[in-house]
Order: C-alpha cells, then structure tokens, then sequence
C-alpha cells in the first residue's frame, strides 16, 4: 500500500492524536526508505520523531512535536541543532484550522489567534485581514491540503468505508483535507456490520485509496475498544532516543528489521495480553 | 503540610482557583491534575476539557497525554479538537490552566526554545495548545515549581502571550482574553497587576521571602495572607497517589 | 423551562434536519403565546410553518421553508404574500457557515458560494473579500449567535450532557452556536450509561441550561432508534394548512390544547406501536 | 417502453450519467431515484450523498426528506451537513443531480419565487441547498419533468446559476465547477452549449420532435440518438416499486 501511494517529497498528514498513531505506516514508510517528506499534524508524538531519525523527513508543519508527558523528542531536537530539518511552526489550534480550511476547500480561515506573543517564521508571515462587518483584526489562517493522510482506525469494510471512535484530535480533519488516504484498521468487517452503526463511520469509501488490515498498527499508541497505550514503551524511547547510536540500533530493532504491527514480535504474549485488557483496551 | 510534595502542593493551591460548575481547559500534569482534584473536591460539576476534544473528563491516573485512555475512560463526551478550540475562542469556556519551561513577570510563557529562536540552545516542543489558551481563554491560571531558572524578566521566545499593559490593549482589540491573571507556584499565590507579577497569598510551610526566593519580581507591598488546604481537598488527594509523594521539607 | 428560558422577540435556533425536529418545545412556545420571535435553521420543515401560523413569529433566517417532499410551507407563503413575515433569506450551506461560524467565534467565515445567481436581499448584502493568498474572490458569511437554541435528542444525563445520534444537518453547529440551549429528550439515562459511550454525547452539560424528558417529543419528525417518522402527518398537514380557517381549527386540535408530546395524545396506540417499530425506530 | 412513466424514463435516462465508484450528491425525488436506480444496476459502488450529512446511503424506499428514516436506514456514514457541502466545496465530490420549478436555456433552475421577489406570485420553499450544489459541483444533471411551463427563456429567478457564456468566465474566477452540463427530462437528453440546451438524444418512444414540443429553446442540428435502457436498469427498476406506476402514452 505505502509502496503504491507514496512517493519521495510527498507531504504526509499522519493521524492520531495519542489515539490510534498510525505506527505501521509510519514505519512502512521508514523500511522503504522514502524519503525528503514533510509531514504535518497539529500535536504529533514519537513517530515524527523515529521518522526524523531515519532520515527520511526534510520538513515538519507542525504546533508541537515531542514525547507527550515524558518530555522532548530528542531526534527532532537534535536535526534542529544541526540544521538538517526544516520547521514551519504553528499551533495546534492553527494547524486544526489550516487542516480545516483545506477540508471546508476554502484558501484560508480567519482565527483570534497569533496576533500577539512571539511569532514564528510561519505564524509571522501569516496575513492579518480586517473582518467586513466589524472590523475586528483576525488572522488569516492557509488552508493545508497534503498529498496523502496515513490514518489507523478501528474497522473498515470491504468497500473502504472506515470506522475510527475514540478520541480524534484533528485526524479525521487531517484525513478529508487530504487528497489520498491510507488506512491500516484492526478488523476488516462485513458492510453490514459496518452500516448497523453509521455514526461511527467517518471516511466515506469514495475517499479512501486504499485499506489493509493491520492488528495492532497503532502499537504502543492505543486504539480504543482494542488494546491500551504501552506508555511505558514511550518511557523508554525517551532512554533510547537520548543518544543517536542507541536510536539507532534501536530503530534497527524496532523498525528497520520488522516494525509497525510486526513490532509487537518483540512483545511478549503476556505484555500483548496486558495491552489488550488495560484502560481503553478490551475488556 | 510540610510532608505534601511540590506537586501536591500546586495542585493544591490552583484547585482552589475552581468554582463549581465551570468547565476548564486543561493541559497534562499539574492542570489536569489540579481541575482533577477541584472536581473531585468542592467542585463536582467541574467539566474538564482537553485539546483532544474530550470533555467532562474525570481521568482515573494520571495521563501522559491528552489522547491518553485515561483522558476518554469515563468521559462525558469525545468530540475533536475544532469543537474543544472552537468553543474556547467563542468564549464559551470559562478558564484555563497553562504550565510551561519559562516564565516571566508579565506571564509570558515559553515552551519554543531556550536561546535564540534560530540557534537554540534547547529546541522544545512548540506550542501545541498553549498559545491558542494564552490568547482565548476567558480566565487563566498559571502553575509552576518553585525553580528559579524557570522565573525570568523576560522568556526567551513569548510562545503564550501575557499580560503586560501594551498586551492587555491589544488583547481588547482583537477580541482576545485578558491573559494571565494568577500564578500558582510550590509556595506562592501570585495575581497579575500593572506591573507584573505581585504575591498576594504563601503556601502552608512558606514565607513570603521563601515564595520570592530566586524570583527576578518584587517584595510584597505588605503582609501576605497565606493559603489554607482544606479537608476535602486533602482528602481527594489521598486519593490521587501520584500527587501524595512525601517531599523534603523546604 | 420554555416560560423560563424564552423571552419575546428573541432569536431562535430551531434543532432538526429531518430527524429530531424539537415539535414538543415549539408548540409549547405557541401555547405561551410568545411572540415576536426571529426562527432560524437551514432547512426548516412544518414546525416553522405551524409557528408562523399560529404568529408568533416575526422573522424567519433561512435556507429552505416547506414541507419536505410534500410541498410548500403554506402559512409561510401566506404570511410572505400578506407581508406579516420578515424573510432574512440565505441557502442551506450558508445557514450552516454562519452558525459554525457563531460556534467557532469568529466574525465571518468564507465560502465559494453567493457569488453568481440571483441574491436574495440577504445574500447581496454579504460582504465580498479576497483571499490574502490567492487572491481568489469569496463571500465573507457573518457569523449568527442565535440566543436560545431548541433541542430534541435521544438522551441525556442528570448532569446534563446530551446524547444525539442520527440525522444531524446543522443540529450541533446551531445549538453549540447559541447562548442558550434547550433539551427535550426521549429519556433521562444514568451519568453511568451515557458515559460509556461518550462519542453518542454531542453538547457537554457546561452549555445545556435545561433538560426536559418528552418522550414523543419530536413527533411527527422522527427519533433514531425509538420511532420512525409520521409521513402521513406530513401529508395530512399539507391538506389542512391550504385553508387558514381549517389550519386554526388544526392548530387548536393539535397544537393549543396540547402539542408536543401530547399531540400523540390524538394518535391510537396502534399508530404508536406502528412508528416504534417503523423504519428508524426500535426493532 | 410507453408503459414506462414519465419519473421512471427520467430517472432510467439520469442513472445512464452515473458511473459506477461516482460520489453523486442527491437530493429528494427523481434525483434520489436516478442515483438509487444506478447503484442497483450499472454502478454498486455509487455513493449516495445527501446534504443531512449522510454518505453511502442505499434508501429501502422513497423518502420524503433528506433526513428520513429511509435516508439513514443502512447508509455508511452519517455525518453532517458541515461535511457534506465541505467535501462539495472542496471539490470532492464527483457529480450532482438537481431539479426545481423551472429552468432556462441556460441551466439556471428557479426555486424561490414565481414573480417578482419582492411581491411573488408564488413563494416557494427557497435554495435549501440547491444554490450551494449549482455553485459547487463539478459534474451537475438537471432532471426535469416534461412539463412546458417549468421550461423557460429566462428563470423569474436564478436560485441556481447556470452556465451560461458569462457565468461560465465567471465560474472560473471564482473557482466554482462548470454548472449544467446535461438535461434529462421525461423526453429528451440536452447538453449544455454556449447557446443554451442541445438535444442530444430522444427518451424511448419520443421524438426529436416531442422531446422539443412547447420549449422556449430550438431545433436540433440533424438527427438525434435514441437512449436505450438496458435490462438490468429496467430490472433494476421493477425493484422500485414507486418508479414503477404506468403512466399514459405519450
């Protein structure tokens, strides 16, 4: 699937907002070596970072990119330092909207936001306009529309309808903005399973290029109903990330040499079986 | 009281901050942990809102992050993050509670870089929310440690804008909140005045030059009251053991 | 909760595409006589029209007044060609922006639409900008912060959380645009029940002033999942308000002596077990 | 075929437009009809769209609302209608049918006022989403009943623009889809040119002639094509009961 759809320079929206990180493709996209992406999200966690690590990211659009509650992403800060990574800096307010905008197909959305405080490159070189009816000063937030959104969802049928619940962030807004996308899912399930719950569907088929059905493709993120966030998986990429030759072999562990769902090989059953009934898994 | 760590303490002090019935945007860590305790405490209708998109939320531990299992277990609703910021900016949440690596006397705060945005000396995590927060909320509580490194004159990079005087004018302007109005630290309660940051209340255990210590802001203009935890607060933290680790004495 | 919350001459979002249609807090408005009201919505079925008639409104802002698939809104017509009404005339997605944009807090929002065709009074008023970007030509839609929104849903808690699942349209967007929002439900559920499937929830209880349990109370419109939809309503209704003399007697019968909820008070309890178990409703 | 009436040989002749994996953006009626009349013969995997918000819908019978049971009943997606006129504006849809009051030489269809806007001679029920549809769809189907006095040389008013030579310059600037490009009535297929409606093809049992008779717009430029039906739309057809009604020789 990534092989197909994904080319070098690509800008890519990775879903998931803590729930459901797109994990497998993500690291489907590592093992291919693609590389000179961009890739963009509002809040985006340890996969943008492995991703920088690999090298396969020139540039991130981005409200912030770090290791949620256990601190900063290392390999992100260190391109950074070296100057080996481009940065357009937004929020993650802005982000939502640029995303929006790109769904709602309008050129831009005016905000409240980013017209006080310190600014960005990007954030500085954004429009103020004057709204018509009162005046009031507002800024014109672009509109985003990237080339391909990786998402990860709970189930899809046959057709490409897909059902993602849970906590969303701006992942179905990352998804519809986006002109392709790609979905790993838990469960390929029968249409009429899918159609007894409408609700829970939130990519129509006509927009999906294409799904594959990857258990545990968002590990060690979580995916609700299914299995828990491995939080402390996201402890110890801290440890391992701190120092690049111990990312390194790490990566070669972890991502180069199976990776994405096939990186809970390295899981014991009992760790598997843990994930699975633990908050927001099963029960 | 002195057994309560700097955590606790914060928690503490900021929960105090929440009336009953107010819904407030938190962040991971000490806010979430703050609005936790308050809902748990003298505040039983205090909805929870995380950028996530979740509200009503009563985490049962201590999330790593706003998509955590622990934020959507028991919700009230999960919505996305356009509904969570879109309400903000309409005004429709009534406060907010911000942490951040630095900040200063007007409540600027930063989470960018330390050092020159171009050549940092340490490149952080950006914003994510916390500009948008700093800028929309109708009420904002700061909360930090007691670590003078992160008090300063004037923060490397204003990622969350404050609330100096020229700020305030063009907050009115554009439509904007006034910024932050107190700052909880592990020994202080500080509120925003014309000149920055004035300590207006000590944490059990702390002086007033103890609340000040290593601070590049003022004395106080005169005695200053101190804070008092009370039982059903104390009691909801023996509930939330990540916040119940003893700490040394100050 | 209507005689608390209601005043005369407010301006009133009115829930329900097709699904949901608040009838019982309507007709209840209509009972207490209070009048000089703005109704607005993007597609507004007979409940418009039954308000209309009975004069209690002043003011309609609007994408579409009739009576879906049947044909015209006939007390709308009337009251139109008598000049008794104000229309505020815009289209079904302009009615949507502009209370996403009262939702969202901003001024305006653009759009591509409104700048070709005939325009109504309304729609030649609005504002054309550029796009700071592009330069593209677009339609600056002013935002609409209606004071009280009226609300059917399937459930909600103590606390006040609403559970809404089903047809939508512009429900959310107008009831999170308002000041004020009222809730008649199909029933009150446990805190426990609602929470364990939080996606249902649509308006968090920090933005519901009241709650009211009316089982039937979006009778003729339909309830997903408790019943279908009473289409022979729809077509009688057509009949009846062609003549205002009959539609008064009408409007007595169902609306003045009881509506709402109790308008089902005139239906058989074969007609009730027939719309529980219709299309949409409980099987 | 004359067995056929008019809304079957309308909805038969307007399925013939759809292509099978199509996104179509539908509403109540013949244009509901012709989408549901494709997906169930040529073209499985059209996706039905109505403005309520609901993706993927197969309705088991005619609704009479876009929010109907009979609209959600076993459809894949509901949503709202933010996202359905979103996806529209964004070009993300593949194609429309509309239908109104009237409709002139140049597509612009009339469903607000007979008359004046100011003193109509009849008000009627206003764009719903008709105006937004017209504006933004990339592909549009105009389906009309073959009733002379729908069809005119100028609309009384332009709810949903068409496409003539000025409108389609404009169009372009303001990066709206083509307007009309087909007309299927109960008699005839038209295509839009830059003088107006073309027959292109007669509905079986109808001539050049008849497909012409009491319409404001002109002759054809030679012979003209029959449409056939094929089995397995009239198969598909037999399946609709509502499509089904006989209906007098023409």
């Amino acid at each position: 699937m990534v092989r197909d759809h994904v080319r070098p320079g690509q800008t890519l929206f990775l879903g998931g907002f803590g729930h459901a990180v797109p994990f497998a493709l993500g690291q489907e996209i590592v093992r291919q070596g693609i590389g000179g992406l961009t890739l963009c999200r509002s809040g985006a966690d340890i996969l943008f970072d492995q991703m920088i690590a690999a090298g396969v990211v020139r540039r991130v659009i981005f409200g912030y990119v770090g290791n949620p509650g256990v601190g900063l992403g290392h390999a992100f800060r260190r391109a950074v330092a070296a100057g080996t990574l481009e940065l357009e800096e937004w929020t993650n307010f802005a982000m939502i909207l640029r995303l929006h905008a790109g769904r709602l197909g309008v050129p831009f959305l005016p905000a409240r936001i980013l017209g006080i405080g310190d600014q960005t490159p990007a954030t500085a070189a954004a429009a103020r306009i004057a709204c018509p009816y009162t005046g009031t000063e507002l800024t014109a937030i672009p509109a985003l529309v990237p080339d391909v959104a990786l998402i990860h969802a709970q189930q899809a049928d046959d057709e490409g309808n897909v059902q993602l619940w849970g906590v969303d962030g701006d992942t179905v807004e990352g998804a519809l903005a986006s002109e392709r996308i790609l979905v790993t899912v838990e469960r390929i399930v029968p249409a009429a399973t899918l159609r007894a719950a409408p609700e829970r569907t939130r990519l129509p088929a006509h927009r999906v290029t294409a799904v594959a059905e990857v258990p545990w493709g968002a590990h060690p993120s979580w995916v609700d109903g299914a299995y828990g966030r491995d939080d402390a998986h996201y402890r110890d990429y801290d440890a391992v990330s701190r120092d690049p030759a111990t990312l390194d072999r790490w990566l070669d562990d972890w991502v180069r040499s199976g990776g994405g769902a096939r990186c809970t090989d390295l899981l014991t059953d009992d760790d598997l079986a843990a994930l699975r009934t633990a908050l927001g898994g099963a029960s | 009281m002195t057994a309560l760590g700097e955590t606790a303490r914060i928690a503490l002090a900021a929960a105090r901050e929440l009336a009953d019935g107010e819904s407030c945007f938190v962040g991971i860590g000490i806010p979430s942990d703050a609005a936790l305790l308050a809902r748990r405490s003298h505040a039983p209708r205090l909805g929870l809102i995380y950028e996530s998109g979740v509200f009503g939320a009563d985490p049962p531990g201590p999330p790593l992050s706003t998509g955590s299992p622990e934020v959507a277990a028991g919700a009230a609703m999960i919505a996305d993050g356009l509904t969570a910021f879109g309400e903000l900016q309409a005004g429709r949440i009534s406060c907010a509670l911000l942490s951040a690596a630095q900040v200063d006397r007007f409540g600027n705060l930063n989470s960018t870089v330390l050092g020159p945005y171009e050549a940092p000396k340490l490149r952080m995590v950006g914003s994510g929310g916390a500009h948008d927060i700093a800028c929309l909320a109708r009420r904002l509580i700061v909360v930090m440690p007691h670590d003078p490194r992160r008090f300063v004159e004037r923060v490397d990079f204003a990622t969350s804008p404050g609330a100096a005087p020229r700020d305030t004018a063009r907050r009115r302007a554009l439509g904007l909140g006034p910024g932050p109005s107190v700052l909880i630290t592990g020994r202080g309660r500080f509120e925003m005045t014309a000149d920055g940051w004035r300590l207006a209340a000590t944490l059990p255990g702390f002086s007033a030059a103890d609340a000040l210590e290593g601070l590049p802001w003022g004395t106080p203009p005169g005695p200053v009251p101190g804070v008092a935890f009370d039982a059903a607060a104390l009691s909801a933290l023996a509930a939330l053991p990540h916040l119940h680790e003893p700490s040394p004495a100050p």
